[in-house]
């Protein structure tokens, strides 16, 4: 079905998109973070990625665990579903969502808690199946809503507010869904809109499972000196490796490209995500290339941001499982009840 | 010999089978029960096996009676022991005038030295090596040929048996062939050998027609195939693994579009139970019927998402096939003592549905109804077997299905009830039942709402106001209310002026009834009640008010049936008396009996 | 004015201060807490805050009490409205004759319009805009300045507060200066504007000598500690997090070996519940004392792993610090309404062992007796608190220890006591009380044993036999008979003629105390009986015999601890009248004296 | 302490250790495995090298999970406790045993379900607590007790012994590992007990977490045509990268070794590895060599065994948390229990 939501008030102003909807139609309720929280620009990144991509606000379902990061759902599209599951387990509940109606675009909202200590092997699995959603990570190193306490992915060394250092080595987003076969994996940074905005819009398009690692300073536990997920150490130390833009449906591609260094990725909607390297020597569809460039920089303290693997041709979950375009939970029940004479001959089998 | 010989028993007798798992046994055993179905005579198996995949002991129990009664008898009349590691244990179980008969290629005359136990002796494993070559069918034949053996002592119908072996091996011929000679040779023997029939015979009867013989795994899948259930997810474990199995072989066959062949469903293999359950929350939310079959383990891990699910109201529907606890327990043994468990699963304040189906033949229809109080009450829904019913082999009814069958798809709202709304509001009651309307994602703009485990009040929102959060739990309350309106009553047989009753639960189903028969022939006589759901519905209530002595009779060791019932209803706790059985094997009519005739010598019962 | 000023009320009084979270708006609400407190003048604290970081409305209720009454009093007779987001709601909450004091820099007189309540303006921002710079320093002022408002409407001893902010900023000077400031420009402003004391004022009293202001999460802490816990597996989850905090912090302090620094304990943050109690049965398994303190949320993920515990008998020390549910529930906000989910937690036929501390006093000492009893029973133990009691400040006696005290390590054999059996057997009872020994790991070869939550017999083998598991568990439920007699006895205040009771648990305790006064002076009498642990003990079933009429007083919709009286105890439920309250805030009295005086009302009290 | 069992039975024959033990010593209850399981020939294995070390049984600790693989630790050195847990849980309950007594041998047996799928975050975060013991995956690609449901190491393709083939990825433990930072990764078959037997050997000599992926197949639902952890494909496919020796304290290394191609490891103990490269390319200290060695392979349908990675250098658990060197679970209650004056202090700042 094709609805849209009446815009909340008319901006005469404000641009609209191919929906006539304006950005202020992707807004939710008012955000009750701490001021200046990454998490809040995600939010808006999010609101703006789903107006340029004119997606109707009620054909996207929002989901999420429990943290400060996993409450933003409800911070925009308010015409859009909402389910803010448990800690740790969003993946289960986006796996059936996705079962029963491949349709809706599926946002996942977590953060480095949810997702990597208590979430881990949901989060992986989810990975192995290709499933069809885009999964942001909101990452700021601690446990805002608990107060600050380090979280899987805090670097060594790195210090919390309440003075104790880190040692455990952290889990990296980045190298593990490498190893473990995700077909899409980017990083960025709240600070950085204009990359991040790209990012969901081809995290959206692609046809599988899409994981921006976000690096989300906490201001209020993890922005300090001393902190390596601080709004200042990041801008200090992240690094571009390959611009990323994205050319909707239809539109060919104007802008000329140096050869060599433009690579264009064809997306199933026939939109297009063209890469450009910043760094010659990266290529975001070897996965031990990219394995090996991440390592390095990591070692060299340096973040590397941009689109840094993807892989449209695998398969997802839906076209693993053969199941069909229509949703599953829309089957009118003749279709799906056998009827009285398929019992009776089921029974047959039983004397 | 000198052995008083029994009672002719036609039609009256156990038979078990003792044998070493991972030997192939199953076919034998199925067409020994199978043979005797047939013979139109009441007959259940009972699969005793180990948790473990090869070469431990395993028995199969035939039970055969002319009467119906058919829970586990206890005796053993007719002992096959193939398992020379359980020679001992196995001798010692037939009953007094019973027989015994063992592979006598290795003679065991001091072992088998009871005198009032008939040993029969058969070379099984010389005859198969006389006749069968390779050393796989060796061990094969040795099964099938104690089929032929007991053909001839049980006097079974040599017709069906062909049958049966022309049924099951009409794909490979060769297979036909071997069998077909082991049973004969072992026909053969016994005949030239032993005074055939035994005293315990069959004799072909008219009392299976209309009946099939099912485990409750396979018709529980039955019943999600034909509620229409789309997505099943599920984490492997004994012994609920079969049900899944079953749903995925209906579908294959049920479920492909006959064009494009697609899957009109979608199974999916979790990576543990915690994800199984948000998998069906997940499809049920966005309107998919979905269900995951687990055990006691699954439903501890599930705990927290069932929690959610009752506080956010999401349909969902379990099926716990109980095995033997605390822990990892008995996985391979039977019990009913998820009961606690799964009624309060979940901290905080939580309660939730759940059903009892007593045998496979209900395993298919409450498997049904299971989805449609789901979605009417928008809760999680449990529907409580164990292993007795969904892996063992019962003799049911038919399964009957009425084509004009509408499911019950709860308070879902439609486009235009929608747009017809000034607003929605998730978690407004709007007719007093406790229930509040939701709607489907991707409907309309205006259905949207945001579905939290956090406090949130009746419009949906979130809360933290004392005030709004408890109108949210109050009306939890009522729907619960209206819940005991919804589940199936209970099965009651009761005379009025009989002030004694049982009151029981599932699988304890054919061990009480024949327990009322026993007793009723001794002279005492007692009223049945068994619950099919909770929470209890007013028919319980009045059992309870009209009985001065109730026998709550279940398969667990805490009296955790007795317990809800005092937690959900008025009786006086005095006037229960539990009968309780929990070793990990089926309830006995006897057990039952026992207790009965302990408590009336105490003198207790009106 | 014309209002009625009320009847003068020294040291009777409530203070509420609405501010906004993220403000610090802590240490000058504690500062006002503690120089009542230094007056002599019993006291509590109870912090209404929000499930955020920053931004949202959260409270601060202070109760002045000179008899020592100090559960939530329920009205507010001086309002502090520092969040003009929660004006209207501040304003309406002030009980008549009582003050509102607010930031008037922004007048408000339409808004605060009620006839019956004094508003005091006082212009905080203005003021501090002329005596401070830095805009952070000037929330912060803000919100001490209102210390010195109250100081003077309070008649607060000035000499205390600079004693307290001496104390505070002992390191940094700088802070000091502008704190005490601030403190004398409210003081001043308050002299000089209005008629200084209020009637609710506070008096020098020598009533808290020998006490302590102090929260249940650090004496938990305290008790771990000082019960000589090494181990402490966590994740963090509110309102249990501080308790680890705590912890650490002592452990610090106080487990560092002074020569070498190295840490005489292990804290792990696990990556979820699951891991926290699975660390948590490995290191009791292997000799440690082991804990874990969590919420809800996470007792119910860690149901499989308490099964686990009961049936192979590990001890394991929890604390469920109970919040809101069901589900996430309000995190912030107080229930006790885990008592089922403890109490029967995991499937199967399981039973936990729990504690009930009433307030911080308690939680210290209830805090070593569960590793006492954990290792004494070999079972996993949880001690169940609440947010009001974890988080909140209490006034509690002095907490003492006996440098005597020798820990009950359970039934453990020595090197020695291994050597000189023929065979160890895990899991014989040879004593009767239900309770086998146990060997550690590492200890000697022939002490070895196969730790297993499968079925086992009582020597510690495996085992799928009927009888052999039987014997196990029902050791099991013995051993639970024992338990009875070890936890602690309930306290009790009861006159024999009086056959009307008050049974209760934890953090009801003050405002059920209260209510017995408040009803007492209306010439009702009610006897009191506070459980302390479950299983229940024979002084519980004495008092409920003992009584005809008995008020069972919990902070939760489903009456679980009426529930687990039911079942637990042989008592008519017809006796047991609830007294509910659920809304996430702590009880108050005259919900109890309601609750009372209603049944009386219906005639059926005694 | 050091105690010594005593003998099962006198076998004047048999080799005895520096304990005057027999392997018998080490033996367990009769395995009640399927004849010709892969698992027990890695039950042989650990009691092999466990002999060959000389560690007192009662040093040991056995921990499980739950499925085949995990019966495992019931069938060696019964003298050892043992601790079977549940499914998937294994490594929480030995880092509680760990922290509480440092001084045993920590041997875990589990399965690539009990590891890959239910366990998957525990596992991991075992990994990054660098928890010293070893831990051996029995990967036979399916659940064997639950009758052989595909694990999460199931291969693409592989198919099952009733028809169906699998579609998902498979979650690569060794990828996985060198991803997550882990500091001992090996693979092995049970089919080739030399290899295996050493590197048992050199896992319980790492300090901190050593895993060995053991391919250990499935007779019973994972032997068959088509199956990719039968024994006959992996006979046919597996490599060896790296050659392992093990060279106990004090014994000085005698074989001569190709300069270059030998590479000996220093372990805590005095002892060493000394790993000689069958493919001079591979370097088993190098992370992102080894990953794109494993990965190469892989694509090529190729097992690589041998110790794959190794890394002595990093902190275990104990070092990080800064525990002492006897057991905590062995303090006397005096050195933990503050006293009535520590309690009298700490209160003075609570008025
Ligand atoms: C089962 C369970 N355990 C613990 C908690 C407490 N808890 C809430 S949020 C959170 C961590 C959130 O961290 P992260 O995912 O990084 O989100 P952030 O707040 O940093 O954005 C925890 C431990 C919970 N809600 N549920
Ligand atoms: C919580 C829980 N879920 C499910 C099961 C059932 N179960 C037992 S073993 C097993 C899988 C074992 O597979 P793996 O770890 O590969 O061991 P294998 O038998 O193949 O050696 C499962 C699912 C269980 N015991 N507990
Ligand atoms: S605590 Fe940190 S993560 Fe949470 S809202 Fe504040 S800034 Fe954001
Ligand atoms: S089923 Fe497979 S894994 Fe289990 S014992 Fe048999 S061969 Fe081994
Ligand atoms: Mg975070
Ligand atoms: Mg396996």
């Amino acid at each position: 079905m094709s609805f849209i939501t009446k815009p909340k008030v008319a901006h005469p102003q404000l641009p609209r998109n191919e929906l006539k909807l304006t950005v202020r139609d992707y807004e939710g309720a008012m955000s009750t973070l701490c001021a200046g929280c990454g998490h809040d620009s995600i939010t808006g990144a999010i609101m703006q990625a789903a107006f340029d991509l004119s997606i109707p606000p009620h054909r996207m379902a929002k989901l999420s665990g429990i943290g400060c990061s996993s409450k933003t759902p409800a911070y925009f599209a308010s015409a859009s579903h909402g389910f803010n599951t448990v800690h740790g387990r969003m993946p289960s509940v986006a796996t059936g969502a996705n079962a029963a109606n491949p349709e809706l675009h599926y946002i996942g909202v977590s953060g480095d808690g949810d997702t990597l200590s208590i979430g881990l092997g949901q989060f992986l699995h989810a990975v192995r199946r290709n499933l069809n959603m885009l999964y942001l990570i909101e990452n700021n190193g601690v446990y805002g809503l608990t107060k600050g306490q380090f979280s899987a992915s805090a670097d060594v060394g790195s210090k919390a507010k309440k003075g104790d250092t880190n040692q455990q080595p952290p889990i990296d987003p980045a190298l593990t869904l490498l190893a473990t076969g995700a077909t899409f994996i980017a990083r960025s940074f709240s600070g950085d809109r204009e990359q991040l905005v790209t990012l969901i819009k081809a995290g959206m398009k692609h046809r599988g499972f899409a994981v921006i690692d976000v690096i989300s300073p906490c201001v209020t536990f993890n922005d300090h000196e001393g902190s390596t997920k601080s709004y200042e150490f990041t801008r200090k130390h992240s690094m571009t490796a390959i611009y990323t833009d994205f050319v909707p449906p239809a539109k060919e591609i104007r802008t000329a490209y140096e050869i060599g260094q433009a690579m264009p990725v064809q997306m199933h909607d026939g939109s297009q995500i063209v890469l450009r390297k910043a760094d010659g020597a990266y290529n975001p569809t070897d996965r031990v290339a990219a394995f090996e460039y991440i390592q390095k920089h990591q070692q060299a303290g340096e973040i590397v941001t941009g689109l840094l693997y993807i892989d449209e041709t695998k398969p997802d979950m839906h076209e693993l499982a053969n199941t069909p375009a229509v949703p599953l939970a829309s089957l009118p029940f003749a279709t799906v009840c056998p009827g009285s004479k398929a019992l009776a001959s089921i029974q047959s089998r039983f004397r | 010999m000198s052995i008083a010989s029994p009672r002719p028993q036609d039609n009256d007798f156990t038979l078990k089978i003792g044998n070493v798992n991972g030997t192939g046994s199953a076919s034998a055993n199925s067409m020994l029960m199978k043979s005797l179905f047939r013979m139109g005579i009441p007959v259940c198996g009972k699969n005793y096996f180990p948790s473990n995949i090869q070469g431990l002991p395993t028995w199969y129990e035939i039970r055969v009676n002319s009467e119906g009664h058919l829970a586990r008898s206890g005796r053993v009349d007719v002992m096959v022991a193939m398992n020379a590691e359980t020679y001992r244990k196995d001798h010692a179980e037939v009953a007094t005038g019973g027989y015994l008969i063992y592979d006598s290629t290795w003679p065991r005359s001091q072992l088998f030295n009871r005198a009032d136990v008939h040993i029969l002796g058969v070379p099984l494993s010389r005859i198969c090596n006389e006749n069968f070559d390779n050393a796989r069918s060796r061990i094969l034949m040795k099964n099938i040929m104690y089929v032929g053996v007991l053909a001839a002592l049980l006097d079974l119908d040599m017709n069906i048996i062909k049958q049966l072996l022309n049924e099951q091996f009409a794909a490979k011929a060769s297979l036909l062939d071997a069998n077909q000679k082991a049973i004969d040779l072992g026909f053969a023997y016994a005949k030239e050998h032993f005074s055939c029939p035994l005293p315990f015979r069959a004799r072909t009867l008219d009392k299976t027609r209309n009946h099939i013989m099912i485990d409750g795994n396979t018709t529980a899948a039955l019943g999600c195939l034909f509620a229409g259930a789309t997505v099943g997810a599920w984490y492997p474990i004994t012994p609920s693994t079969s049900l899944m199995d079953a749903f995925k072989k209906f579908c294959d066959k049920y479920r492909r579009d006959p064009e494009t062949g697609k899957a009109n469903y979608c199974i999916i293999q979790a990576e543990d139970e915690l994800g199984a359950i948000g998998m069906v929350l997940g499809a049920s939310w966005n309107g998919a019927r979905s269900f995951t079959p687990t055990s006691g383990p699954g439903i501890s891990l599930m705990n927290e998402f069932l929690g959610y699910g009752y506080f956010t109201e999401i349909p969902a529907v379990l099926f716990d096939v109980q095995r033997c606890g605390p822990s990892t327990g008995m996985p391979t043994r039977t019990q009913q003592a998820d009961l606690m468990a799964c009624a309060y699963a979940s901290h905080g304040d939580t309660r939730h549905v759940l059903l009892f189906p007593a045998n496979p033949e209900e395993a298919f229809y409450q498997a049904v109804q299971a989805f449609d109080l789901a979605e009417r009450l928008q809760t999680p829904v449990i529907v409580l077997t164990d292993l007795d019913i969904g892996m063992n082999d019962w003799m049911c009814r038919d399964l009957n299905w009425d084509d004009s069958f509408k499911p019950d798809r709860g308070k879902v709202l439609t486009v235009e009830q929608i747009e017809a709304l000034p607003k929605f509001n998730r978690y407004l009651d709007t007719d007093g039942d406790g229930i509040a309307a939701r709607t489907l994602p991707g409907t309309h703009p205006k259905g949207a709402y945001f579905t939290r485990g956090s406090g949130h009040n009746m419009y949906g929102a979130y809360t933290e106001d004392a005030a709004e959060y408890q109108v949210v739990v109050d009306r939890l309350r009522r729907k619960f209310d209206t819940a005991k309106e919804l589940v199936p009553p209970a099965e009651i047989h009761a005379s009025e002026k009989c002030r004694t009753g049982f009151l029981t639960i599932g699988s304890c189903d054919n061990a009480v009834k024949e327990a009322r028969a026993l007793l009723a022939e001794q002279g005492v006589h007692v009223n049945y009640l068994r619950v099919k759901g909770f929470p209890f519905g007013k028919d319980v209530q009045d059992y309870l008010d009209s009985h001065d002595r109730i026998y709550v009779v279940e398969q667990n060791r805490d009296a955790q049936l007795r317990s809800l019932l005092m937690l959900e209803t008025r009786v006086d706790p005095n006037k229960l008396q539990s009968v309780l059985h929990y070793d990990g094997l089926p309830i006995l009519a006897k057990t039952v009996v026992d207790g009965v005739n302990q408590d009336l010598a105490r003198g207790k019962a009106a």
